[in-house]
């Protein structure tokens, strides 16, 4: 089992409830631990259910679906960004 | 090269006078600053800004350092507010400083074509209507593009 | 809609302070400021600038004009000097308020590259070997061109 | 007679050696006016050598050298701008 800090911004951290939770999981890539969230409850299910508008940090770097997770990893879930 | 994200109100004109140090192999000095715009018939009453505080410093010196690279400026700077701010407050500011116009002028539109969409603020506007996060445009991320050629 | 015809010194950053009113309709605010370049190998010693007294302000309203109405600026400063300058001296500045950068951006390139050949100046340095007058470059012809389409 | 206020900018002002000076000439066009002051001394002569390189501004506009003049009219010619 690793452990992988999870982070929500903007209407995904609304929609969760959450600004960010530790979580155990089994997963490979950021897809699998994604599947592993959805499958929990249904706001998380809600904040997830458009993958294409959302984007992913891995170790605050902007990463994609298909990233590997390490044990340790800090892993950030956000819609897309609107600086500037 | 500074880079400050920041609560605190700042004042352009202000960081201008401070950035340019004179540099006499520098000839040109160009300055964008972003403004909370309110419109009549649909007044913003206040702008919220979350950001990612382990990653938003870090994602803006990557862009600095590529526009440093590309365009061999001689200073750069960025400031990106995030908290609470209100109709006429400046969001952020970015300012170049090249030897010539050209690349003074195309790096300061590359700091924001890519603080727009790669750098994590999130916006969210406060009206009488209620709260709505403000969406990215399709033609932010197509302003990205035109910097891959 | 102010436009500086001058000798004196100015600093861009407390012009871009009071240009600045605050106006909640406008979203994004360009400068830009030109900068006596010396180079190591050939350092200028001081730039003269000529100017046409009865035409300059004249043609410079005219380039403003131009600006103002086509990218519905809200305001729009001109600064430029004449008589002696040395390295390090800001010789012009433009600012540009409009409602999105794209506008402020287009706008701010389109006075600089106006001004640079359609405004009754022109630069001598004073070199340790000599006078000579600035020559205008094809370039500058080519981006008077770019705005034409 | 036509009475001209003609004034010179830059290299043009150095090589005749005036800023400026009132002319009386029958000139119709400032090309006209051009032919009138190279006649005149090696200096005028020198100066107006390049005319693709001179630009010309009548009553303080831009124009060309087929540009009309009229009594009254002030003429001036000078190198291509370098502001900014």
């Amino acid at each position: 089992m690793k452990q992988v800090e999870v982070k929500y911004f903007a209407w995904v951290r609304e929609r969760i409830g959450l600004s960010g939770e530790l979580v155990s999981t089994d997963a490979d890539t950021v897809r699998e631990l994604v599947v592993e969230l959805r499958a929990r409850e249904q706001r998380y299910e809600l904040a997830f259910s458009d993958l294409a508008s959302l984007r992913v940090a891995v170790n605050h770097t902007l990463r994609d679906l298909d990233t590997a997770i390490e044990d340790g990893a800090e892993v950030a879930f956000f819609p897309p960004m609107t600086g500037g | 090269m500074r880079v400050e994200v920041q609560a605190e109100p700042f004042v352009p004109g202000e960081q201008l006078s401070k950035f340019h140090a004179d540099r006499i192999d520098a000839g040109a000095l160009v300055s964008f600053s972003g403004i909370v715009r309110s419109d009549k018939l649909d007044p913003v009453n206040m702008l919220e800004i979350e950001h990612y505080p382990g990653m938003t410093e870090r994602a803006i010196r990557a862009i600095v350092d590529e526009a440093v690279e590309r365009w061999q400026l001689i200073d750069c700077l960025v400031i990106h507010r995030h908290g609470q701010l209100f109709p006429g407050d400046h969001i952020m500011m970015v300012a170049t400083l090249a030897r010539h116009r050209g690349a003074a002028f195309a790096a300061a539109e590359f700091l924001m074509d890519f603080l727009k969409s790669r750098a994590p603020f999130w916006k969210k506007e406060f009206t009488a209507q209620g709260q709505r996060w403000v969406d990215s445009r399709q033609e932010d991320e197509a302003a990205i593009d035109r910097w891959s050629g």
